[in-house]
């Protein structure tokens, strides 16, 4: 290790440090807005570290973790959706945490889970990659769960819990599988080994099948999605929005980055399961979506059908899928920051409001809530000046440029039929009040907490990220397109 | 050399663990079952190591190890607190969010 | 510059629409009125003032603006204003002033909103007429359906919400067939020169293979056809026109509808001549099957306004005949029958909302004799009656008869079969005279006439549809180098001796002209 | 020495099917030590010592007595109850595969063959090498991930200080 | 002058805006003066041109004004433009004289309506649009006019909206004249197809360059204008809208459903003639057509209750002589009916409505009787009109121009003698009917007492038509009986003459001169015995006979009605009816498919995570299988 090496991996390094530092504040004196300040400032300096870090990029740090251009942007990524995050997290903890104990952990586990979504994106191994992807998991399962005194929450934890060991124990098999075949554990030479030999052997394909299958789990891909809509209703929704998007997002990261890697793509039966999955993906989701009653269970249908317009764009291959595939997920989180968000911040006591219900008129009583969610599901909707529609835009374009037509076509199609769930919500916002509803809005807005700077902030800069880029998405663009290109380049400094 | 019975093993572990996991409804028999998945895992990643002459699976061992540990503690808690709010480890009890 | 002003007055006006409705209820009406003027007199300014230069091979552009945006994919803001634009544009924003006035005493709730909605759909209308980027182009096709959208659902009546979600559906099940294409000319574009381009007239060139052009034409067509709409993907058109307000079913019938028809004859046709000929009996088919079609369902309808929607379907069959007729003549018609169609609907629609908002009903069941009670709705009513049903000296006449003449030459079965659609209309539009204005006058039904406002401006409509009708030089001079410019591949491609069609008519066409001298 | 392998394969597999099967906690937790120390004989058997050691030390000991914990703060210790428990079918399952894998291991000890199985330089220390080496990073994601587990159970396991009252 | 041409049409036109859009605020003085006014300036105008037409034209040939360029195109040119020959000289002057009777007329007739201004509204439109489509200098304005007075007919038939029937009769005349008007513009598409020009004049000399005799294209064209010239001039098999129409204000039957446009399928198939010539077949066709039209309309009238009915069968026979003139091309004695028809049945109309007005709206004969002391210019005038259409000899018009068709259909070369006797037998059908009427009207106990005669606006229109009922056929008489060929001679440039077949003889001609004689004064005397109150047949007729189920079937015309009815009018009916959207049903089908698609697939969400982990494990068994094997 060299100093070059620390300095590409400053952003782990500060992280970490960020967090053991969180830890012992906790441990020093508990203050849950000093620990929510420090946790912000944790990201913010983190995230002014990657330009230092972009310095010494790209660069391989041992054998474990790659550090490059590609790496740094989903850091970012996961970065400022963490902040986000954290600032929607304090005003919806202030009020759920009234009479309990405890809160300030949440922070410190979010940072871990956020240190393991940063390993993830860097991870060019199997052992970074599974401890990753486990940091991310574990510290998820206890925010899940964290509201434990609550019945939801648990029941979500629980299912999360045995669910992503599950895919845990999948994964690793999986990854012994390939291990056993190829002698090595890079993704890099796992790749190599087939290419020289020109056959690919079926216990490595195996292998390679269950690392997918435990990667698909935690995207949340049909049909091991099942886990999706419950965890994402019962979680705390920061949480819910945590999971849906950086969670999400690392594991993408990583995906791709295996993919390219490893050179699976060019490999007919990954080819097929791949476009399964994602067939799959966008009719289950979309489907189930259908006439969901509930806004969080929504919204967790709506997700497993994006990932499957993800993966259609993934299967495009070569660099317009990786730049696709960033584009599409930087979107995806931010218009899922918006809709969970509002969420969030219209949830006090109790329950949270995911019912349509509460939903019902919403415009005429709080126009910019309803206005900011309206964005966000028109975004999912890929409509345009939505940076949704330049998502669906670059995913139709992938797949047109591969020549997928099938798979673009079911995209269409389940484009078509998402729009009615979306509109669905849509109209309700533009509802006439209801009587439970004007009730629960009543509540609502009598809350003094109920809009603060801090959710105000943050929906503000997720509203305003989600029109700039579907306005104006070429910065964006290129700045994908220069990180995109290291990943694409293999034959960089590799111990 | 023993490793590819090994991973035969390692396998049929595996698919045991994977009964055990969906014929229990006790959380914490499920919990017995991914520890024997995990343990599945780890067998084969000795066994890779064994074939190859390899340390590198050994280590693999050794953060499967970690994982094991981190995770049996945090679904400790969950089930401590599942016994509390729900008086049940009844898997199918937990059912509440569905449709 | 003056492009995106064209564009960016009624968007910039939109919110000032909404926040107008706290200083006074008809503050929002008078900022949309007025906006929507200043735009009209803009598009009049520029299409008047401008001289005729050819910038690229591929059109007349009067005036032309050319802005980056996204060079990754050669995606730029380009706008171009030529004959047809600036015809549909007065076309917008005229009717856009109708719709307004239609809703003058309609909408009483939430006004403010309901002129930022109407504005931004506007705003988005005039940006697909001007846009020859064709991502820009999507990107205004879509962004007038949210507003269009919102004054469905909250503004409509009791069926809107069905309503809005068919309308929204089938519209952009359409176009995302439509981006597919987009997104693969552009792609074909990069296979051939290296780099994307969405620019109309880098695309126009293209080079593509017969099959290739086949499929692209056909997701093009789809596009256009639901917005148009034709057969078999009208469905959302009559439900939709019926629930939405008034002012939107305007908007939606005068507006709307011609973009589908500008996509046809500033996209589809142009982009893919090769193997138009090959669509254009299928196309001008369905035109037929939508004419026939629609009047027949439009006989069948007891809902007043579900009777005018249908028959905008009849009325649409025949831009889409036109269309694909291959003569200018024939797209000379298409353009007049967008602009007469643009007026006629405005009108009609405008009166069937005036009659529901004064006897909450659209069953012309339950109407009957009004013509001694609202003689001024009544007369004006029964002209635009008559300019459906295709009368000449009004602009509607001018419009299919152009098509059909224009039409005849490549088609001759097909236009016989259309001229059908002339004695259906006949039926049908009479009998919604008779069914309400006619007959027996019911106890119940007393109510004002049109306000001053709403009859002058129907008044002013008919003016207008008879002046086209008997000068319709303004138009069809305006838009003749364009649609010169847009039969020339198809005249050049076609082999002459592949005009005429199997039919029996034209075999004798064929040899009584060999006989003459 | 394959004969060993099967052997105590037979075992592992033996074992974790009564842990899958059987009805009472203890008694599956029981059979499921057996199965470890015996798989733990196979990672011996692979060359792995390490991992051998390990796997008694740290499963069969620290977490396997971690879920004991668990059973027992779950349910109430009757005597009664420890009785029923405590039958000749609970113990002597375990018992015999037990007995088995001791003899494997008193045969292993006295054939005193170590090397055979091995590969040829002391595996603990290329172990160590490796593990402070190129998976330095590894092994402070391991720490690392140590923190949500204990943080975690930390907060979920407590009982709320109101209900404790 | 001849330059004023073009106000001819505008003077109308003028009237009917001044009326529509201030039509509320103006006197009803105010509204009968500008109603007639415009019409009667317009006659005037007429008459100014007309002088002047003669002075510059001597030779008759024809003036052209264009005002604009209606349609100037990609390859299509048609202006606003009027042509004037003597033919069209000829309509414009019947329409307006006519017309300005009629509208003088009305200014009484329909003092008490409500929609005073809106009727002359509609009247000045009609004689606008009718003037139009005569003086239309192509066949696409003519095309304007045409449908101009079909939408007129429309409104005044349905003038009193109030009555539903009315309304249907309205909609019937409009859409059944719409079918013909169809054909009519299938036909301009072909020729436009084939010549690039609209032009009345180009096309007919393009055609006659281009086609041969009997070409099957000549045939289809003038096919399809015959249908056209058919739906407006009510013959078979189109003929079944006239009779409804009746229900508009009795004025307008005489003006539209009398005078005017029924005529116009004349004047555009006189107007085609060269196209006609073409096609030989099709004459023979419009021969045959017009011989059954008569004979059906005249024996239909004399069983009619309604004395509009009756006259409005007979208007259909009438203009059944001039399609057979046409046929035989005889165009100049079909237009020579032409004129004397509208004198005459004018002058019956006319003075039919002085008959209902005084009964208060009675209008069934049977119902009548005796009104000849009552109202005795009626009577008189009445009187004229019936022996002007019955062709009395020697002193009404209708016999010069009967008499006229007759003789051409006699010597016609394309003509056969069957149809001669058939169209004699249709003029003693004439008679009968005719006089059925004055009988049953005039004479005989007063059934309903009348209010008394009608003033002078309504009396002075009766006098000068009954003057030219009888005078007008002094323009031309058969050299047997005086040799007047004024009227042939003015219009020998705008017609050809007619073929006479060789080796015909003056005394043929004589004797078929008696022949129409013999057969209208039958018709007269027929009546006489059959309906002269006091006659024994008479009053057996009246009860007994009107029920009988053939007499019905006459009655209704021939069971047309009933006919058309069944064939196209409830299949229609029963279609709209029951043709939902089918296409929206099947995407509604659609969408309940996905949704109970959702609700099956929604089951699979059972919250049980064990369920989970089974779809986990067997969704991985399955892409193992799958793929890795």
């Amino acid at each position: 290790m060299i100093l070059q090496d620390f300095i590409a991996l400053s952003p782990i390094l500060d992280l970490g440090a960020f967090s053991l530092v969180t830890m012992l504040a906790i441990a020093f004196k508990r203050h849950h807005a000093r620990i929510a300040v420090f946790a912000f400032l944790s990201c913010l300096l983190t995230l002014a570290t990657l330009p230092w870090a972009a310095t010494a990029t790209p660069r391989g740090v041992t054998m474990l973790l790659m550090v490059d251009r590609y790496a740094l942007l989903y850091m970012g990524l996961i970065l400022s959706t963490t902040m986000v995050i954290i600032a929607l997290s304090y005003r919806y903890l202030t009020i759920q945490f009234r009479e309990e104990e405890g809160v300030e952990e949440y922070y410190l586990l979010l940072l871990l889970a956020t240190f393991g979504g940063l390993v993830l994106t860097t991870a060019a191994h199997f052992v970074s990659f599974f401890l990753g992807f486990e940091l991310l998991g574990l510290s998820l399962c206890s925010l899940i769960g964290y509201l434990r005194t609550r019945r939801h929450p648990l029941e979500a934890a629980v299912k999360y819990l045995l669910l992503s060991i599950t895919a845990s124990a999948i994964l690793l098999f999986g990854l012994a599988l390939l291990y056993f075949e190829s002698g090595t554990m890079t993704f890099h030479s796992v790749g190599a080994i087939v290419k020289q030999t020109q056959t690919v052997p079926a216990l490595w394909l195996g292998g390679l099948i269950l690392v997918l299958v435990g990667i698909a789990l935690k995207l949340g891909l049909a049909p091991f999605h099942m886990w999706i809509p419950d965890v994402y209703q019962g979680a705390p929704t920061p949480i819910t929005t945590y999971i849906a998007t950086v969670s999400k997002a690392a594991v993408i990261a990583l995906l791709l980055r295996l993919t390219t890697e490893v050179g699976v793509l060019e490999m007919p039966p990954i080819v097929h399961l791949f476009s399964l999955l994602a067939v799959v993906s966008m009719v289950t989701g979309n489907v189930l979506a259908l006439l969901q009653q509930n806004v969080k269970r929504l919204l967790a249908y709506s997700s497993i059908a994006h990932f499957g317009y993800v993966l259609v764009a993934l299967l495009a291959g070569g660099p317009p899928a990786a730049e696709a595939v960033t584009f599409y997920v930087i979107v995806y989180c931010a218009m899922s920051l918006g809709a969970f968000g509002v969420v969030t911040v219209y949830s006090n006591e109790g329950e949270d409001k995911d019912r349509f219900e509460d939903y019902q008129g919403l415009f005429w009583t709080r126009p910019w809530l309803a206005a900011m969610l309206a964005l966000s599901l028109l975004s999912l909707a890929g409509i345009p000046v939505t940076a949704g529609f330049i998502g669906k835009f670059y995913a139709i374009a992938a797949g047109v440029d591969a020549g997928l037509w099938w798979l673009v076509l079911a995209l269409i199609a389940n484009s078509v039929v998402s729009l009615y769930y979306y509109l669905r919500l849509i109209v309700t916002l533009f509802g006439e009040v209801t009587e439970p509803a004007a009730v629960s809005q009543q509540e609502a807005v009598q809350r003094p907490e109920f809009v603060n700077w801090t959710t105000v902030c943050s929906l503000g800069f997720v509203a305003s990220i989600i029109l700039l880029l579907g306005v104006y998405p070429e910065p964006l663009i290129d700045l994908i397109r220069h990180s995109v290109n290291t990943l694409l380049m293999v034959a960089v400094q590799r111990p | 050399m023993l490793s590819t019975p090994a991973l035969v093993l390692a396998m049929m572990l595996f698919g045991l663990g994977l009964i055990g996991l969906l014929s229990r409804r006790n959380v914490l028999y499920m919990l017995l079952s991914l520890e024997i998945m995990l343990n599945a895992a780890a067998l084969a990643f000795i066994a890779g190591g064994a074939r190859w002459g390899q340390v590198d699976g050994e280590i693999m061992f050794l953060f499967i190890l970690t994982l094991a540990a981190a995770e049996v503690s945090v679904a400790l808690g969950i089930v401590l607190q599942l016994s509390y709010r729900f008086r049940t480890l009844d898997a199918d009890a937990f059912c509440e969010m569905k449709g | 510059m003056a492009l995106w002003l064209l564009i960016l007055i009624p968007i910039l006006a939109a919110p000032f629409a909404w926040m107008g409705e706290q200083w006074s209820r008809y503050a929002p009406r008078w900022i949309a009125l007025g906006a929507l003027a200043v735009d009209f007199l803009l598009a009049l300014l520029l299409g008047g003032h401008s001289d005729r230069v050819q910038i690229s091979g591929h059109g007349v552009w009067l005036v032309e603006s050319h802005l980056s945006w996204i060079p990754r994919w050669g995606i730029s803001l380009h706008l171009g204003l030529d004959g047809l634009s600036l015809v549909l544009i007065l076309l917008t924003a005229f009717v856009g002033v109708v719709a307004i006035i239609a809703s003058w005493t309609e909408i009483q709730s939430r006004v403010g909103l309901f002129h930022c909605n109407v504005l931004l759909a506007l705003g988005g209308v005039i940006g697909v007429f001007l846009a020859i980027d064709l991502f820009l182009f999507f990107f205004f096709w879509e962004l007038m359906l949210i507003p269009m959208y919102l004054l469905i659902v909250i503004w409509g009546h009791a069926q809107r919400r069905h309503a809005s979600f068919k309308f929204f559906l089938f519209t952009q099940a359409g176009s995302l067939v439509l981006l597919v294409a987009i997104v693969a000319l552009a792609l074909l574009h990069q296979q051939v020169t290296g780099r994307p381009s969405f620019d109309y007239g880098d695309l126009m060139g293209l080079p593509l293979t017969t099959d290739m052009a086949r499929w692209l034409m056909l997701a093009f067509l789809i596009g256009f056809l639901v917005k148009l709409p034709a057969v078999p993907v009208h469905t959302w058109l009559p439900d939709t026109y019926t629930e939405a307000p008034t002012g939107a079913t305007i908007i939606l019938a005068g507006i709307l509808a011609k973009t589908g028809a500008y996509g046809l004859l500033r996209f589809t046709i142009p982009l893919f001549p090769e193997v138009m000929t090959e669509f254009a009996p299928i196309a001008m088919g369905l035109g037929v099957v939508g004419i026939l079609y629609g009047a027949l369902l439009a006989c069948a309808q007891t809902d007043i306004k579900r009777l005018v929607a249908y028959s905008s379907i009849s009325h649409m069959g025949f831009i889409l005949l036109g269309a694909f007729a291959g003569t200018e003549l024939a797209l000379q018609g298409v353009v007049m029958q967008m602009v007469a169609h643009g007026l006629s609907t405005g009108g009609l629609f405008l009166l069937a909302g005036a009659l529901e908002e004064r006897y909450q009903t659209r069953e012309m069941g339950q109407l009957g004799g009004l013509w001694g009670v609202t003689p001024r709705l009544a007369t004006m009513a029964l002209f635009f009656a008559c300019a459906s049903l295709g009368l000449p000296g009004l602009a509607n006449f001018i419009g299919e008869f152009l098509v059909l003449f224009g039409a005849y030459a490549t088609q001759p079965l097909m236009i016989i079969l259309a001229s059908l659609g002339m004695v259906m209309a006949a039926i049908y539009s009479l009998g919604m005279m008779q069914r309400t204005f006619f007959a027996r006058q019911r106890d119940a039904l007393t109510a004002p006439d049109l306000s001053n406002l709403a009859f002058g401006t129907v008044l002013f409509i008919a003016a207008l549809q008879v002046w086209l009708g008997l000068y319709p030089k303004m138009v069809l001079t305006t838009t003749r180098p364009v649609m010169k410019q847009l039969v020339q591949p198809a005249v050049a491609s076609t082999n002459p001796t592949h005009l005429p069609s199997q039919s029996l008519l034209s075999s004798h066409i064929v040899t009584s002209q060999g006989m003459t001298p | 020495m394959e004969v060993l392998f099967y052997i105590t394969a037979a075992v592992t597999f033996l074992a974790t099917l009564r842990v899958i099967t059987h009805v009472h906690a203890v008694h599956a937790l029981l059979y499921l030590v057996v199965a470890l120390i015996a798989l733990s004989l196979i990672f011996y058997l692979l060359g792995a010592e390490f991992a051998a050691a390990l796997e008694i030390i740290i499963y069969g000991g620290a977490i396997m007595v971690l879920f004991i914990f668990v059973v027992m703060l779950l349910g109430p210790l009757a005597v009664e109850q420890e009785r029923t428990w405590l039958t000749p079918s609970a113990w002597i399952g375990p018992s015999i595969l037990a007995l088995v894998l001791l003899g494997e291991v008193g045969y292993l000890i006295a054939a005193g063959d170590h090397t055979a199985l091995t590969v040829g330089e002391p595996r603990q220390k290329a172990v160590s090498i490796a593990l402070f080496g190129p998976y330095i990073i590894g092994v402070e994601l391991a720490s690392m991930l140590l923190l949500p587990g204990l943080i975690g159970a930390y907060h979920l396991g407590r009982r709320l200080s109101k209900e404790a009252r | 002058m001849l330059s004023l041409l073009w106000l001819i049409p505008a003077l109308p036109l003028a009237g009917f805006l001044l009326l529509a859009l201030c039509g509320g605020r103006l006197t009803r003085p105010q509204i009968a003066w500008v109603g007639c006014g415009s019409v009667g300036t317009a006659a005037v105008t007429t008459a100014l041109v007309a002088t002047d037409f003669f002075r510059v034209f001597p030779e008759r040939e024809s003036y052209q004004q264009t005002l604009w360029n209606w349609i100037d195109t990609s390859g299509m040119t048609v202006g606003i433009s009027w042509y004037l020959d003597a033919l069209s000289l000829l309509m414009v002057a019947v329409i307006t004289g006519i017309g300005f009777l009629i509208h003088l007329y009305s200014a009484e007739y329909m003092a008490d309506d409500d929609g005073y201004a809106r009727f002359f509204a509609y009247m000045n439109l009609f004689v606008s649009a009718m003037l139009t489509l005569v003086l239309a200098d192509n066949l696409l304005l003519l095309y304007l006019g045409w449908e101009g007075v079909g939408l007129c007919s429309y409104l005044l038939i349905g003038f009193w909206y109030r009555e539903p029937e009315y309304g249907a009769a309205a909609q019937k005349a409009f859409i059944v004249t719409r079918i013909g008007d169809t054909a009519f513009a299938v036909g301009l598409f072909i020729l436009f197809t084939q010549f690039k020009s609209l032009s009345i004049q180009q096309v007919q000399s393009l055609a006659t360059e281009s086609w041969p005799v009997g070409s099957d294209l000549a045939i289809i064209v003038a096919v399809l204008f015959l249908i056209g010239a058919v739906g407006k001039s009510a013959q078979l098999p189109l003929q079944v809208w006239l009779p409804d129409a009746m229900a508009g204000p009795t004025p307008v039957s005489a003006l539209i459903h009398a005078a005017t446009m029924v005529t116009a399928g004349v004047y555009l198939i006189a107007r085609m003639h060269h196209l006609f010539a073409l096609a030989p077949l099709v004459q023979e066709v419009i021969a045959v057509l017009g011989l059954a039209t008569l004979l059906l309309a005249a024996t239909s009238a004399l069983v009619q209750h309604d004395i509009k009915r009756v006259l409005a069968y007979s208007t259909m026979s009438q203009i059944g002589y001039m399609f057979l003139a046409l046929g035989v091309g005889a165009w100049s004695a079909a237009l020579f009916h032409f004129l004397t028809h509208s004198c005459f049945k004018a002058l019956l109309f006319l003075a039919a409505g002085s008959v209902i007005h005084s009964l208060h709206h009675e209008q069934d004969i049977f119902k009548m009787g005796g009104l000849r002391r009552h109202l005795p210019w009626t009577f008189w005038t009445f009187l004229i009109g019936a022996a002007a259409m019955s062709g009395v000899p020697l002193v009404t018009s209708g016999f010069y121009s009967k008499d006229w068709i007759l003789w051409s259909v006699w010597s016609s070369p394309i003509s056969h003698r069957w149809i001669w006797f058939g169209a004699l037998f249709g003029a003693m059908l004439t008679g009968l009917y005719s006089f059925r009427l004055i009988f049953r009207v005039f004479l005989g106990e007063v059934r309903t007492q009348p209010t008394g005669e009608s003033g002078l606006a309504m009396r002075v229109p009766l006098v000068v038509l009954a003057f030219l009922a009888l005078t007008v056929g002094f323009l031309e008489m058969p050299h047997t009986l005086g040799n007047v060929t004024v009227f042939s001679q003015y219009l020998s440039h705008a017609l050809p003459t007619t073929e006479v077949l060789p080796g015909i003889d003056e005394s043929s001609e004589v004797r078929e001169q008696l022949a129409v004689t013999v057969a209208a004064l039958l018709g007269i005397g027929l009546a006489a015995l059959l309906f002269l109150p006091g006659s024994m047949v008479a009053s057996r007729w009246t009860d007994q006979s009107t029920d009988h189920s053939s007499m019905t079937l006459v009655q209704a015309g021939w069971g047309f009605d009933r006919l058309y009815d069944r064939l196209f009018v409830r299949p229609w009916f029963s279609l709209t009816r029951h043709s939902g959207d089918m296409l929206d049903r099947g995407y509604e089908w659609l969408a309940v498919c996905v949704e109970s698609c959702h609700g099956w697939m929604s089951h699979t969400q059972t919250g049980h995570v064990r369920w989970y982990a089974a779809t986990i494990a067997v969704g991985t068994l399955m892409l193992l299988g799958l793929f890795a094997l």
